[in-house]
């Protein structure tokens, strides 16, 4: 484990991060009648060096929540200071040169990348933003650099996107991440579209590069096996907001909130033996629109441990709890974590709700025919 | 590189696989096969689609004839040799006759060469009026797709009220507002028609680009708005415009000769235009309806080779229909 | 055929006759001015009644086409299909298409990877599950309404009756792939093939789902075929596993054993690929190195000896031969562990 | 569903609104005029001048618009100059509707009827001959100017084999109660069969002609269509239940096949309108494209006026119609 | 309802039952000829309306019609009718000299929208009664039950001939008075009518029976209380049929017995088909207009010769005119009186053009030169294939010709009347047989003329001529003023070069007779009768 020194440099400092998209639906003009509350007040800091790992179901706001950090999903409100300028304040010419600090990689290696450009363009193109090609020679050597640091030939450079193995492109779009030389990566579910062996390979890279280069990351992805794997700290994150965080290995031995466990005990470990004897929480239900969500507790609905109390009135807040086990950097977003830690309360059916995918966009109006036709 | 946390013994892997992971890794071979480009694989169906090669053929007789028409018609199209053959009752349109291959017009002029040299003004008109309707759908389009919001709507209002008016009427209003006819107003008015489809379509192409990885990895690399426009957006959102444009060819050949037909075309009737023959031969249609019959054919045969080649096109290109 | 095997106990294999046996399944693509590819090369196995068989591999390995061509599903032109599939005494590669109808959706039925896609968004979901019953029970649409409901029930659907007037958009993934499984169990097949039905869901809801299968098959005594690539779901849910590499079977065994004793390096190398919950961060781990895209013809050589770490020189000369019977075996000519 | 109503009501009297001053302006800009029209060979211009005057268009064009909207206001939009004298331009508009209307219908049905099957046939058969052969025959439909179809359809059944009447709307003479204007539908109502019969005869070459264009964008978009929804995946699974062919095709194909063919109907009634400017014209159908085709000849602004902003208005008011149909048809949206 | 078709009427000749139905190129404006302009409105009204001068079937002669015989006092200003005793209108009321009175004063006393869309009136006559004074009519007396006094300003050319107009017909005194018939107001853009204008009530062979607007049908019943020989035919419908070969194609298919202005090129099928292709005479002038303003190369009469001398205008009527057309040596036809017999046609010389031009220094002369699309009128049916063949001989002798061109009624008489254009081609139609309605029209108003004679020194010298020859009250005399001036108009002015003259037709079917071609095209349908097939 490379946790870092007790005095922690925090890279990156989220506090009070929401991400709203309007909601637009009128009569003749559009007007803003509710919010997707993508990311509902997010706090969390990044240190210097570590690997962040954020877990949560498909439509969180993980994803979102990557993005607003890097402001390439502009905040609706709270704040991301990197390095101590606050990014989601930047604006135009300033965010763009800042950007050169901070890199994202993406899921899916093919749509990331410009199907047009060769791999050397789009290695450059990050280069030229910033002003940092004007030597020739040493772009070119910089360029192999890059090549190397990824594990590719050189003679890739001069080739397409599609010419290469789905493997392969991501480590491309790693390499473009790396060309302007940043701090910090967010890597949102970078290998989630993968197989299996080649997500291996990958994962390895990432750590390699991490070494390497000193690199502070912030992994996105629901495989909770693979934040596990590659993470110091983890942040679980359920509707919006995160429910608990702590220490990769503490959170795995130590899971204090309800969704945590059910998460947990969900991921299916490929040994026989354990899936045998494994006990599971199996949750109802889905997650709830973040268009509506659930008053209290986000997680009431659906969580075994409820209670008749708090849990459907007030939103708990990320707190240290006196769990033993738990270490005073492991926080969590549950009134009864202690009670449900010591077995005080037990767990219980839930009657499953139907969660109705969506949320009321704007009057979509039929399906276009194909365009080529409407010309005759 | 133990795994002795785990609960199960995996068996340790031999000395050469670290060789080969390492030589694999340094080496990453370049695949060729698995992501064949698109364009390269859509030529190899295309070569081998009948209905393309038709098309195609089609295409490049016309497109020649075109080019070359006036140097093999056997006569100047606006010469009137057989003039003191026609007399409007006995006589309207003289037939074949050795020389004059299909015979005359109503005004003596030798009608091969006229339908020959027709293809010019044809190809000239689609062609150009595709030309025209592709930089103003593309710069409407670019426009909605690369800024959006305000102008994104205000753009595809307009375009979706030119959308719904029907193309022949819409360029009929368009040709109708010029003061003076003359092939360019039937050129810009078929362009017309043809701007909101490519605006909608490019735009459409557009806003999926703008949501795309590629524009967002290009965006959090700090890439200016304007290059990411340029350089990625739109070459990417190109491609269902080209195809498009192939068929809307067919489509302006079509508008250009209805609206020549009625008579908002090029005031000088003396260059053959398909179109305007046909308008011409309406008075004849009951007793000479070959003279209608030639340019329709021809319009149709035309239309036919542009629409095989555009929808041939349109299906290489699309991975949907790659079954 | 001997039943016995020295991994794995199974429960619920009490029968011993296959209820489908597939044998040298090969399906061949052939697209115009293109090489003939062979997506599925010579796979065999058995499936037995109560029982439930794994189909493992990496994209691209011949999962869904394999499982397609047993439904007789594959797309019209362009590719030929030999070997048989034997199900109930009858080969399922040449029944007709008239009579291999009657069988789908009634005798065997399939739940495919995307619940959404799979499910025809202007219908809805009680129409697509009594279209079944009606079809092969010869009930008719009011007579299987009520059963349709105690299906959506069965599957763990909440308040089923309003559910049955439900489009598949109204439904969360989860619901739907539990609306699609009450479809595929409406005329109580015998064989349920299953082509990862939960990829496109979230961990969580897999559980659900995986917990659903498992309950069917037991309760029902309904064999499944489940196709997946996570090693995970096999070793939680399977009695027997086949690895698929290349459109070729390249090793089986029983869960146990097959976790336990892997023999065959792709299989290793799976396994050492995959992070693991419970093992300590910071490993590295040892995936198999290279890509499916690297592979060799099976014709002439071991199509994974390129990616192999276990190679030797008659890997890239011949056509490794399968090592074992119908319950346990691989094909390897320089197999892990040696035991053997 | 009714929100949605609303708001295409609303957002329809706007475009009226504006396309009643982009129509009002365009129709001043355009060379010439009623005044000529009338005048002919006799205009000088001291007449030109004074008959401009006792019509009112000597006035700056914002003056006529405020007395166009104004008269519009209480429900009079002008008098015909040239099309029907002296008669309301809206009564013109309404005494013409139900024949177009009829007509419409009928060259609708026919382009319906023959393109869907089509278009299911040839995607079924993609690539093949009866494929290719029904994409050039629907482009043969495009391409052949209506006129020379027409002529080609009047000649043969009409005068050569005397099947059908060449033009008109009835034959003269026949004495017909007419109720809506529908011909063929008065015929019915009154019970007066034969004439209903004559009607119907009359309708058949001008609907062959007019239903040319939308049969082959009918035609095209079901092939595209079918052939994209044969890929789904709902297919396979309809299929995997071993359902008969009858009921993939019919419940699981056609019907989301149909989605994107139900708009293009829709779509295709504005071009409906502006074949009829021809059709109508050379089938000597009293209808109001034959409406239109004078107007604009003669320049009678008013009446160009209504039938343009009506043309519009139908429009608009078909495609709501489409979309509450596809509303019903596709629950995605009925259901939101 | 009764589907009989409408061509198996008998044709027993007089008072025949047979139905004859023409297929009208256009739609009627209305019913009241007074307000009408066009010529299909007159088609249809001629039928069912007399004035109390006739025209000759077949000739554009003036005869008696409802006036018996007309007498002018000596200074031609007061004209004497005496009128038929033996008529009766359509609604019973009788015919006397009251009525002719009364339609006077309804048609003079118009208001104001009257006044303009009392096109015909406002062009013979001048003014209205609120302009009295410059009005050519000035009253009306009922002298005797059948005798009426019509008083007019001064003498012209055009009095009584103008009284054949169909506008100037005679009509019911009781229906103008119920009907509002002067209830004319202008609405929008429009004129709104009263409801007379649908109910026409005349003296004629026809009475009225119904428009069927929806089916494009006007049928007319015979009038059997008429007080001349009874019409042929028990029903004359008219079926609008505006596409040219679909009347064609109706006429081939039995539907219809006869149309006007079939396409020349048709004639001679349509004869061979059993059909009668009945030719007028032709009483038009096309002229190629010149316009000295724009061009002022153009003010050289020699460059006007020239011109005139570079086209082959008998190629011309031959290849592209229908039989029966002429070379126009002045600017009216032959039938009207002060046509000039001894003027010869400019001959076709591109030698001598050239020469001419060259001596005007305009040797590259350049024109714009223009043609009318979307028209077809009865001098050029065709605009486009006139133009061009002008426009090949213009250019064979060095002329750069700009091809210039606008819709009939969407700017070409605009331009043409705002002088935008150095050249074009139009022509005109004569309303009745005068002189002064031919070139009269054309020069006699020196302000507004197409021509532009304003601006040369003999013009206000030719438009003084024309009105004093207009004002000669005898006939002879009038005739050689008007041959003279014909004869100046073409040596010494040459405002424009008149081409042809182009004879309509119309086409019957098999089995009718009785048409009398008119070359006024003013044909009376109550001779026809059908016969069977
Ligand atoms: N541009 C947008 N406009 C409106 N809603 C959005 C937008 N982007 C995301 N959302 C909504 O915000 C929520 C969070 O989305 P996000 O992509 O961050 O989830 P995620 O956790 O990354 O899910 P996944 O695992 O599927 O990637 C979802 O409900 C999504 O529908
Ligand atoms: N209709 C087809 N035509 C041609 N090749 C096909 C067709 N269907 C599948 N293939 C090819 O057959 C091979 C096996 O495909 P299959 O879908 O069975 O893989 P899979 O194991 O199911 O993979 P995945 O995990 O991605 O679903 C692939 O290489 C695929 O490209
Ligand atoms: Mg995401
Ligand atoms: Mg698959």
């Amino acid at each position: 484990m490379t946790q870092t020194s007790d005095a922690p440099d925090v890279l990156v400092e989220v506090t009070d991060l929401e991400v709203y998209f309007p909601i637009k639906s009128g009569i003749i003009f559009d007007r803003t009648v509710g919010h997707v509350r993508a990311v509902d007040g997010v706090d969390l800091s990044i240190r210097r060096g570590e690997t962040y790992g954020l877990v949560g179901e498909s439509g969180c706001g993980k994803s979102t929540l990557g993005k607003a950090i890097l402001n390439l999903e502009p905040p609706t409100a709270g704040s991301v200071v990197f390095d101590g300028t606050d990014i989601a304040s930047l604006k135009g010419e300033d965010l763009r040169h800042a950007r050169k600090r901070f890199q994202m990689v993406f899921q899916d290696p093919m749509s990331s990348l410009d199907p047009r450009q060769t791999v050397e363009s789009l290695l450059l193109e990050g280069l030229r933003a910033h002003g940092l090609d004007t030597d020739t020679d040493a772009t070119r050597a910089r360029l192999r650099e890059l090549m190397s640091d990824v594990g590719l030939p050189v003679a890739a450079l001069s080739k397409y996107p599609h010419e290469f193995s789905g493997g392969q492109r991501q480590r491309i779009g790693i390499a473009r991440a790396l060309s302007v030389g940043p701090d910090l990566i967010v890597a949102d579910e970078p290998v989630s579209a993968l197989d299996v062996s080649i997500q291996a390979q990958v994962i390895n890279l990432l750590q390699d590069l991490q070494d390497k280069l000193g690199l502070t990351y912030l992994v996105v992805a629901h495989d909770l096996a693979v934040v596990r794997h590659i993470s110091d700290r983890i942040g679980v994150m359920y509707l919006g907001a995160l429910v608990e965080e702590s220490g990769g290995a503490e959170l795995y031995d130590v899971p204090l909130h309800p969704y945590t466990r059910a998460l947990m005990s969900a991921v299916p470990v490929p040994d026989p033996q354990v899936e045998d004897t494994r006990e599971q929480i199996l949750l109802t239900g889905d997650l709830p629109s973040p268009a509506n969500p659930p008053s209290g507790c986000r997680f009431h609905t659906r969580c075994p441990w409820k209670q008749e109390t708090l849990c459907d009135t007030e939103r708990p807040q990320l707190r240290v709890v006196e769990v033993s086990g738990a270490s005073d950097s492991h926080r969590v977003a549950c009134h009864f974590a202690e009670k449900i830690a010591s077995g005080e309360i037990q767990r219980h059916e839930v009657e499953a709700t139907i969660t109705t995918p969506g949320f009321g966009g704007p009057d979509a109006g039929p399906t276009a025919p194909p365009e080529a036709y409407i010309g005759v | 590189m133990d795994d002795n946390t785990g609960p199960s013994r995996r068996p340790t892997l031999g000395d050469r696989r670290k060789e080969r992971i390492d030589a694999l890794a340094t080496a990453g071979t370049v695949v060729d096969e698995p992501g064949k480009s698109l364009l390269r694989s859509a030529w190899e169906r295309l070569r081998r689609d009948p209905v393309f090669l038709v098309g195609a053929a089609i295409t490049l007789v016309f497109v020649v004839l075109a080019i070359i028409s006036p140097w093999i018609a056997p006569w100047d199209v606006t010469a009137n040799p057989l003039i003191d053959k026609v007399r409007p009752q006995s006589n309207p349109v003289p037939g074949p006759e050795p020389g004059h291959l299909l015979g005359a017009d109503d005004r003596g002029r030798d009608l091969f060469s006229r339908l020959l040299v027709g293809s010019r003004q044809t190809l000239v008109v689609g062609v150009f009026a595709t030309l025209l309707g592709l930089l103003g759908g593309i710069t409407l389009g670019a426009l909605a797709g690369a800024i959006g919001g305000f102008v994104d709507t205000v753009v595809m209002r307009i375009v979706d009220v030119m959308l719904s008016f029907p193309a022949l009427l819409l360029a009929f209003t368009i040709a109708s507002l010029a003061r003076e006819p003359s092939q360019w107003t039937l050129i810009i008015a078929i362009a017309t028609t043809q701007v909101p489809i490519f605006a909608r379509l490019l735009r459409g192409s557009m806003l999926a680009q703008r949501s795309s990885d590629h524009v967002l990895a290009a965006r959090s690399l700090g890439v200016r708005p304007r290059a990411i426009v340029f350089r990625h957006m739109l070459p990417n959102a190109m491609g269902p415009v080209i195809v498009q444009a192939t068929l809307s060819l067919a489509t302006a050949i079509i508008e250009a000769a209805a609206l020549s037909f009625l008579g908002l075309g090029n005031p000088d009737q003396r260059q053959p235009e398909w179109g305007q023959m046909l308008g011409l031969a309406q008075r004849y249609i009951s007793e000479a309806p070959h003279l209608a019959f030639y340019p329709a054919g021809c319009i149709i045969v035309v239309a036919l080779g542009f629409t095989l080649m555009g929808e041939s096109l349109r299906e290489a290109l699309d991975p949907k229909s790659r079954r | 055929m001997t039943q016995a095997t020295q991994h794995s106990s199974r429960p619920g294999a009490g029968s011993s006759e296959p209820l489908l046996s597939v044998r040298d399944l090969r399906v061949t693509f052939q697209r115009q001015g293109e090489e003939e590819f062979h997506a599925v090369d010579g796979v065999s196995f058995d499936v037995r009644p109560g029982q439930t068989v794994g189909l493992v591999g990496e994209s691209g390995c011949g999962k869904s086409v394999t499982s397609l061509a047993i439904m007789g599903l594959l797309p019209g032109r362009g590719n030929r299909v030999s070997g048989s599939a034997i199900f109930d005494g009858e080969d399922l590669l040449t029944l007709s298409p008239s009579a291999m109808r009657d069988r789908r959706g009634s005798e065997i039925a399939m739940i495919f990877q995307d619940p959404l896609s799979s499910l025809n968004p202007v219908i809805s979901i009680g129409r697509q599950v009594t279209e079944v019953m009606e079809r092969h029970q010869g009930l008719s649409r009011k007579q299987a309404t009520p059963k349709a409901a105690d299906l959506l029930e069965r599957v763990g659907i909440p308040d089923p009756k309003a559910r049955l007037l439900n489009y598949p958009h109204q439904l969360s993934g989860g619901m739907r792939q539990r609306a699609l499984i009450a479809m595929a169990l409406a005329c109580n097949p015998r064989l349920l093939i299953a082509d990862e039905p939960t990829t496109a869901l979230d961990v969580t809801i897999q559980a659900q789902i995986l917990a659903l299968l498992k309950e069917l098959v037991v309760d029902t005594g309904t064999a499944l075929v489940m196709i997946t690539h996570d090693l995970g779901v096999v070793a939680g849910l399977c009695d027997e596993v086949n690895v698929l590499y290349g459109g070729k079977v390249v090793e089986r065994g029983g869960r146990h054993g097959l976790f336990r004793d892997p023999r065959h390096p792709y299989t290793v190398g799976l396994l050492n690929s995959i992070p693991r919950l419970d093992a300590a961060r910071g490993d590295k781990l040892s995936p198999v190195p290279g890509s499916v895209a690297d592979n060799l013809p099976w014709t002439a050589a071991c199509a994974f000896a390129p990616r192999c770490s276990n190679a030797i020189d008659p890997c890239t000369a011949e056509t490794p031969q399968w090592e074992g019977d119908q319950v346990v075996g691989f094909r390897c000519f320089n197999p892990m562990g040696g035991t053997r | 569903m009714l929100r949605f109503v609303v708001r295409r009501i609303l957002q329809m009297c706007l475009v009226a609104f504006v396309l009643s001053m982009l129509i009002f302006v365009w129709l001043r800009s355009l060379p010439g005029g009623p005044v000529s029209a009338i005048l002919g060979e006799r205009q000088t211009p001291a007449r030109r001048a004074a008959l401009e005057a006792a019509l009112g268009l000597d006035q700056p064009l914002h003056v006529q618009y405020l007395r166009f909207l104004e008269r519009a206001s209480q429900g009079k939009f002008g008098v015909s100059t040239k099309v029907l004298p002296g008669e309301d331009a809206l009564q013109v508009f309404l005494d013409r509707l139900p024949a177009t209307v009829e007509l419409s219908l009928l060259a609708l049905f026919l382009a319906i009827a023959l393109g869907i099957p089509l278009g299911y046939m040839a995607a079924r058969r993609h690539g093949s001959a009866v494929d290719t052969g029904a994409v050039i025959f629907s482009l043969v439909g495009v391409a052949v100017p209506v006129f020379f179809l027409a002529f080609l359809l009047k000649y043969f059944f009409a005068v050569e084999w005397n099947l059908l009447p060449v033009s008109g709307r009835q034959t003269t003479g026949l004495d017909a109660t007419r109720v809506t204007g529908m011909f063929v539908l008065d015929g019915i109502l009154t019970r007066e069969w034969d004439a209903s019969w004559d009607a119907f005869k009359h309708l058949i070459l001008p609907a062959v002609a007019l239903a040319s264009i939308p049969f082959a964008v009918i035609f095209r978009i079901t092939r595209a269509s079918v052939l994209d929804v044969l890929d789904e995946d709902y297919v396979r699974t309809a299929e995997a239940k071993g359902l008969t062919a009858r009921v993939v095709r019919g419940r699981h194909v056609l019907r989301n096949a149909m989605l994107p063919v139900v708009t293009t109907i829709g779509l295709q009634v504005g071009g409906l309108l502006a074949g009829a400017v021809l059709t109508e014209s050379v089938f000597s159908y009293r209808g109001i494209g034959d409406a239109l085709a004078t107007a604009f000849r003669e320049k009678d602004y008013a009446v160009l006026q209504v039938l343009i902003l009506m043309g519009a208005v139908i429009f608009v008011l078909v495609n709501l119609l489409v979309d509450i149909a596809y509303a019903l048809i596709d629950p995605r949206i009925r259901t939101r | 309802a009764d589907s009989e078709r409408s061509d198996d009427g008998g044709g027993e000749g007089g008072g025949g039952d047979g139905t004859f139905v023409f297929g009208a190129a256009g739609a009627p404006e209305m019913f009241d000829p007074f307000y009408a302009t066009d010529g299909e409105t007159f088609r249809v009204t001629r039928q069912m309306f007399e004035g109390l001068v006739g025209i000759e079937p077949g000739t554009a002669e003036v005869v008696p019609e409802l006036a018996t015989e007309w007498t002018p006092n000596d200074d031609g200003t007061e004209w004497t009718f005496t009128l038929r005793d033996d008529v009766t209108f359509h609604d019973g009321e009788a015919f006397n000299a009251e009525a002719v009175c009364y339609n006077f004063e309804r048609m003079f006393d118009q208001n104001e929208a009257g006044q303009t869309a009392g096109e015909y009136w406002g062009y013979v006559m001048g003014a209205f009664s609120n302009d009295a004074e410059n009005s050519l009519y000035q009253g009306c007396e009922a002298t005797g039950e059948f005798e009426a006094t019509v008083s007019i300003s001064g003498p012209t050319s055009g009095f009584p001939t103008m009284l054949s107009l169909e506008s100037l017909s005679m009509q019911s005194p009781k229906a103008l008075e119920e009907g509002d018939a002067n209830g004319i107001a202008a609405e929008g853009e429009g004129f709104s009518f009263p409801a007379y204008a649908n109910a026409p009530v005349g003296t004629g062979p026809f009475t009225f029976g119904e428009y069927d607007e929806a089916n494009g049908t006007i049928s007319l019943a015979r009038n059997d209380d008429y007080w001349g020989d009874a019409a042929q035919t028990s029903e004359l419908v008219f079926r609008v049929i505006p596409d040219e070969s679909t009347r064609r194609q109706e006429l081939e298919a039995g539907s219809i017995n006869g149309y006007d202005l079939p396409n020349p090129v048709d004639w001679a099928g349509l004869e061979e088909d059993g059909n009668s292709v009945e030719v007028r005479d032709p009483f038009n002038i096309l002229y190629l207009g010149l316009n000295g303003e724009g061009n002022p190369a153009l003010k050289d009469l020699n460059v006007r010769k020239a011109l005139y001398h570079t086209l082959n205008r008998d190629q011309l009527v031959s290849t592209q005119l229908p039989e029966g057309a002429a070379v126009a040596t002045q600017f009216m036809p032959d039938t009207v009186s002060g046509y000039n017999t001894e003027l010869e046609p400019y001959a076709y010389d591109p030698e001598e053009a050239k020469r001419l031009l060259a001596e005007a220094g305009a040797e590259d002369l350049t024109l714009n030169f223009a043609y009318p699309t979307e028209v077809s009128r009865p001098y050029m049916p065709d605009p486009e294939k006139i133009y061009e063949a002008l426009r090949t001989d213009l250019e064979a002798v060095g002329i750069t010709v700009n091809v210039k061109t606008a819709s009939w009624n969407g700017g070409y008489l605009d331009n043409v009347t705002a002088g935008k254009y150095d050249a074009y081609i139009l022509g005109w139609t004569g309303d009745y047989d005068s002189p002064f309605n031919f070139v009269g029209t054309f020069f006699g108003n020196l302000k507004e003329n197409d021509f532009g004679t304003e601006a040369y020194p003999w013009g206000k010298q030719l438009a003084d001529d024309l009105k004093a020859a207009d004002a000669v009250v005898d006939d002879a005399e009038r005739g050689a003023a008007f041959e003279t001036i014909n004869q100046q108009i073409m040596d010494e002015y040459l405002p424009g070069l008149p081409i042809s003259h182009s004879p309509p037709a119309l086409v019957v079917g098999p089995g009718v007779e009785g048409v009398v071609p008119s070359p006024l095209t003013a044909e009376e349908f109550d001779s026809v009768s059908v016969g069977g097939e």
